[in-house]
């Protein structure tokens, strides 16, 4: 790049320029005018919205469920479904997904069954991860889909990093990265976005940008227009989308893979929504924002707008929608009850993994801590159980040997 | 005196060192308006002003950066983290910056007003990244001091002392007894000596010593021996860095006996620091082998949290077997 | 800000704009036509070129004392001058100024004295650092200099948190911060910008762009065209200036004061220059950069340049220059002379300053310590001569009570 | 066999590996076209193309964030921290992720490929930031491996280990050494186990532990102690997590007394770990208290290195006065 040369001092800010969102479906489900439907098979647009609608339903009844003592923790995709699914669906399916932990929309598009999802959220024997991290903490490497990590950012620049190894091995799969834009205020995005520049790797960042970090307006949490001007600073692609327009969001998404993949180009999306539920199952909202505010964006709920795109095509119907809402609801109490029953990771699951083998000292400290659970069975139900010592059995008493 | 739980007494002590100082500030996620995910700045930025007390972005290496810098400018920063667990992002700033900036310059710059609050601890299902126990990492680094206390009347002298203390504190506050502990405390301004060990229970067969949450473990473990006939002295360090061996020592010389614990993993724990001063310190006068109760060698579990814990059952075997010896 | 919406996806990289470089003199020290000249007074004009030109000479006699074998370890600000000289000129001397390491020209401009240079390069027990840190690592409380810290762009977020500490005082003050374009890929700089634009912090972002960071090209450091376009993720104002050009700097950073301090906003300065020295004493450029990209820019050497306006303006002679610059030399081997004789800073400054009173621990290691001296004194002279031990006496020889 | 120093021989494993499998991948601040700051990693991207040797941005954090992925996806990473006092903006994704990527998910996802290498320790007049030894700051993490060679042979064999470990490891270079220590070296590959100490003397009288640079140090405190009459057993860790209890244990129960020794600070060092843990297992069999000598409680000091780095005469002192006990 060649600069200029001036001899007059002037500063810029960025209001020389302005970042433009780019929208497909107006909240009635209708296109804009000089919008272009993109190429969606009825299957593809279906198995979209399914999932959209899958994950609304999920995030229902499991933050009824918390409410209801039967889940220790949960967290909502509730307004960004449309981000999320819209995205993953724009994916080949091994293109790695890298999330932060709101995204379960990306996850059931791919596939992950009601099984899998409540196995994870009751940390019983089948969730893959053996029950060690708290509810939403997915992965599945079937599907490509990394498992969550609770500190915020740090799955950046191991996207870069997993998006490098996949531009070595050549077989044109990218990595796709989700995180919020409170996120994108940690140094582990600066790194990432300009290492994945510099190193030219096929990753795609997608902000979602749904306006609360918690109780942190955004308002507080940049004074830009945004995350996606962050891009210039790397000169790296960026679009900026509307996040509650599925349609929108494929779209943009599939021309950022395009990007990545062909010209080994790391591309920034920014997603504009709107968090519609609290943070997590342990926040109130009330306390930091309107009722109002939310009220507005409710009306602009992706699933409607998506649901009425369906139905104007004749691709979806309400009675559809009514068995499919009706089925996905029974299915998930179900399941829950199945998920909830089943016994807990064994207590070997304490000190497997920590290491590819068990050392010999973890080992000591297993052996060492099923003596003392011998010892005093019942004030460990769930190490006894793995043991298979009868709770009610004669034990110990305190203090005696 | 009023009955405050330990969130109700810490905020009492900011709103205390805030109305005294106006150079006090305090800041991090969503301590503004929210007044923290646990709350224990509620009402804080109400009565100073967005000014003293607000929101900031979400970077903790910023929040702590940031922080080295105002106090170094002379005013008192009192930043919170928001998990221990994700403290690490600002390790940098900690251990490289806030640690040595007064040696590193002769003494011309310190940031000595600069206290860093964060919850830590488990035993409230929280897993890996929200129940860690991160006070080894900084126990090794010269140029902090690091205090823990054990309920709310500790927690209100001691974050008042450490905000006024001329050297930056480390204030780890045991988030599980955030609401569960309750306790009388004087609703005027007093502070408790940082460096200085408190003999919560005298006891002339085994030294129990503890910090924080543990305390409470290490009490209950304490009474199960007293059934026994195994009279405990228990040991809040209170301050791990500096920490009063001389207080621990007396108590071994006396005792001859020594268990620590922590709910930190084993290895590289501070238990280890305190069995190796001790050990050389009180050799002639130990009985048996101190021993350390905590937790396993592995991340924080989530599902077996219970059988990971060093609890009370724990504590108290290890009791029995130290004097058994 | 008001987004547009648009039904066509496009994506943006930053080359729809460009960021100019301000300059005000060309390499013959002219004014290009249509530049004003900023209103310096003779005396502040020359005060500015003499700290450049001592910087200089300092750089060069230190050099070869180290390759000498006097001095451990140096480094030089050469070709860089104009930049960080021109930068401290516009400032108030009250203003903080934080940097990274390559910034003596700063604070030679303040009045450092060379005797406080070399007690710093010597860690003689006149050094303010104590003899704690390496040579470089300058520092001054009276003339509002942080102590330079060697872990790279630990000073900005920093310097936005001094500058809030500045804001709050209400007493007019700003901080500038210099830091490398290396140092810029830190996640500690992305963390500084944005909480400076949130907070709204008078503080001035000032980035010397000189190429290289050790061995590293910018071209593998980042992608983008240059430091200055990371300004608008933050919606900062930003200037790019001509590093070589004293005046152009100074203007450009005594307006972005005015911006920092009148209107309370941080401001980012890309100073465009080059490192015409190794990166330190202990590198050879030979090895990564061919010499003909150093002969092409040690024809824009900045002193040159300034060196010619002020001749044209009748502010400086050929004579004064060469007296100028047989004095400095003179100075700085006269001071070097005396400063390595000094002592060393004595025993108890191995423990002192570590907490604000010397804790009992480290009394009794330093006690310790000292009885151990005592029995070999000639194995630690420094300390022996601390103690005020006579070395040839008779000392416990070896493994001997 | 040839004559390497340490930085040959370093530089001969990495090309081994690389040669071996072109999953091997090298990078870190300038370890490409020039090789690295201390040429480690020369003539790797000659000969391995800039594909799989490179330069990075100058961002420690992301350095490892990306290494993590990047071993996550199945390459073999090997990053390089240009000092290992500027690991700690790395200190998240390390402790952090790192150390618990496998464990978290269930072993679905691991990031065994990574190794990071990174010169530590002082003795070359670097002051606070060219000199520290952080490995106690890494020991307390479980899921990492620590690794630290004390010559050229030892910094092959266990590097070319390291590399190739199903597990993350930490590879600590002593820098002092890099040219200093000079050896005979198998030209062809081997490996080292890791995790096992090795007894590079034997004595009776007296253990003495260390590893890395201040193996070299204890050797010589180790002659001294010989000329007095005094049989120590040296013995070099070699690897500090998991570290190998046995074979010190095993020294301890013969001689009945152990000298540990680091250049890190007292508080909170690796050598506290090792003794509380010795004093439990050889509690019957020590004939007077474990000591530690190491560096002094405050930051990494300059012109009075010499003074503050625990050298032989202060190993020997320490020798003489545990036997002397
Ligand atoms: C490093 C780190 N700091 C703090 C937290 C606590 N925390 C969890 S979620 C969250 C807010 C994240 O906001 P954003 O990135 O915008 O995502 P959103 O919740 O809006 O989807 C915070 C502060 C964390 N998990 N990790
Ligand atoms: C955190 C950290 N990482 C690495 C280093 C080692 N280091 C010292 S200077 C330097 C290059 C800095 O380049 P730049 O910021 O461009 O400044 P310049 O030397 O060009 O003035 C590096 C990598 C360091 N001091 N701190
Ligand atoms: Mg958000
Ligand atoms: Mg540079």
């Amino acid at each position: 790049m060649m600069t200029q040369y001036v001899h007059q001092p002037s500063f810029m800010t960025g209001d020389e320029f302005s970042i433009e969102t780019f929208c497909l479906l107006n909240p009635d489900g209708e296109l804009y005018e000089g919008a272009e439907e993109p190429a969606l098979t009825r299957e593809h647009a279906r198995k979209l919205y399914q999932a959209m609608l899958a994950t609304r339903i999920l995030d229902e009844r499991m933050m009824a469920a918390q409410r209801q003592g039967r889940l220790s923790f949960y967290m909502q995709c509730t307004g960004e479904e449309a981000a999320v699914v819209g995205a993953a669906a724009a994916l080949d399916d091994a293109d790695m997904i890298m999330a932060q932990y709101r995204e379960q929309g990306a996850l059931m598009y791919r596939g992950f069954s009601i099984d899998e999802f409540m196995n994870q959220l009751f940390g019983n024997e089948l969730d893959y991860g053996k029950g060690r991290q708290m509810p939403i903490h997915y992965g599945s490497r079937k599907l490509h889909y990394m498992t969550i990590s609770s500190p915020l950012a740090t799955q950046i620049p191991q996207a870069t990093g997993y998006a490098y190894g996949q531009k070595l091995a050549g077989e044109g799969h990218c990595t796709l990265t989700f995180f919020g834009e409170g996120a994108a205020s940690e140094g582990d995005f600066h790194a990432a976005l300009n290492m994945a520049s510099v190193h030219q790797v096929p990753v795609i960042f997608f902000c979602r940008n749904n306006g609360y970090a918690i109780s942190t307006p955004s308002t507080e949490q940049f004074a830009a227009d945004g995350i996606a001007p962050r891009a210039f600073g790397y000169h790296m692609h960026v679009i900026r989308v509307d996040g509650n327009d599925a349609l929108a969001v494929y779209e943009a998404t599939r021309q950022a893979r395009k990007i990545a993949v062909e010209q080994n180009q790391p591309v920034l999306i920014e997603a504009m929504s709107y968090r519609l539920a609290a943070h997590s199952s342990s926040d109130d909202p009330s306390g930091y924002r309107a009722k109002s505010e939310e009220e507005a964006w409710r009306v602009k709920d992706p699933l409607l707008r998506m649901q009425r795109w369906l139905a104007k095509k004749g691709w979806w119907s309400d009675e559809e929608e009514a068995t499919q809402q009706e089925t996905l609801r029974r299915e998930v109490l179900e399941t829950m009850k199945r998920a909830e029953k089943r016994p807990p990771p064994p207590l070997e699951s304490l000190i497997s993994d920590v290491y590819a083998d068990v050392t010999p000292a973890l080992q000591r400290q297993l052996d060492q801590l099923k003596r003392h659970i011998r010892r005093y069975p019942e004030a460990y139900p769930r190490g006894a159980k793995s043991l298979d010592l009868t709770l009610s059995s004669a034990t110990d008493s305190q203090g005696e040997a | 005196m009023a009955t405050m739980n330990m969130l109700q007494a810490i905020n009492n002590a900011l709103d205390i060192a805030m109305a005294e100082d106006e150079k006090v500030i305090c800041f991090g996620e969503d301590v503004g308006i929210f007044g923290g995910v646990f709350r224990a700045t509620s009402h804080l930025q109400e009565k100073y002003g967005k000014a003293r007390c607000f929101n900031t972005p979400l970077v903790e290496q910023g929040i702590i950066g940031f922080a080295n810098g105002l106090a170094a400018q002379g005013s008192v920063a009192v930043a919170e983290i928001q998990f221990a667990d994700y403290i690490f992002p600002a390790f940098d700033q900690i251990v490289n910056e806030t640690a040595k900036f007064r040696y590193r310059s002769g003494d011309l710059f310190n940031v000595g007003g600069l206290t860093i609050r964060t919850p830590y601890g488990g035993g409230i299902s929280g897993g890996l990244y929200h129940s860690q126990s991160p006070e080894a990492y900084f126990t090794h680094t010269p140029g902090l001091k690091v205090v823990v206390p054990r309920n709310p009347y500790q927690a209100k002298g001691l974050l008042l002392a450490a905000i006024r203390d001329p050297d930056p504190v480390l204030f780890l506050e045991p988030k599980r007894l955030y609401r569960a502990a309750v306790g009388e405390v004087p609703e005027e301004d007093y502070q408790l000596p940082i460096g200085e060990a408190e003999v919560i229970k005298e006891g002339t067969d085994i030294t129990l010593v503890g910090w924080g949450a543990q305390m409470e473990v290490i009490s209950k473990a304490a009474e199960l021996a007293e059934e026994q006939g195994i009279a405990c002295e228990v040991i809040d360090l209170r301050s791990l860095l500096p920490w009063d061996v001389d207080t621990v020592a007396e108590s071994v010389f006396k005792t001859g006996r020594m268990i620590v614990s922590h709910e930190a993993p084993l290895t590289g724990g501070f238990a280890g620091e305190i069995a190796a001063t001790i050990q050389e310190r009180c050799f002639l006068y130990l009985e048996s082998p101190i021993t350390r109760v905590t937790g396993l060698d592995t991340p924080f579990p989530l599902v077996l949290e219970k059988e990971y814990l060093p609890d009370h059952l724990k504590i108290f075997e290890a009791i029995r077997e130290s004097v058994n010896f």
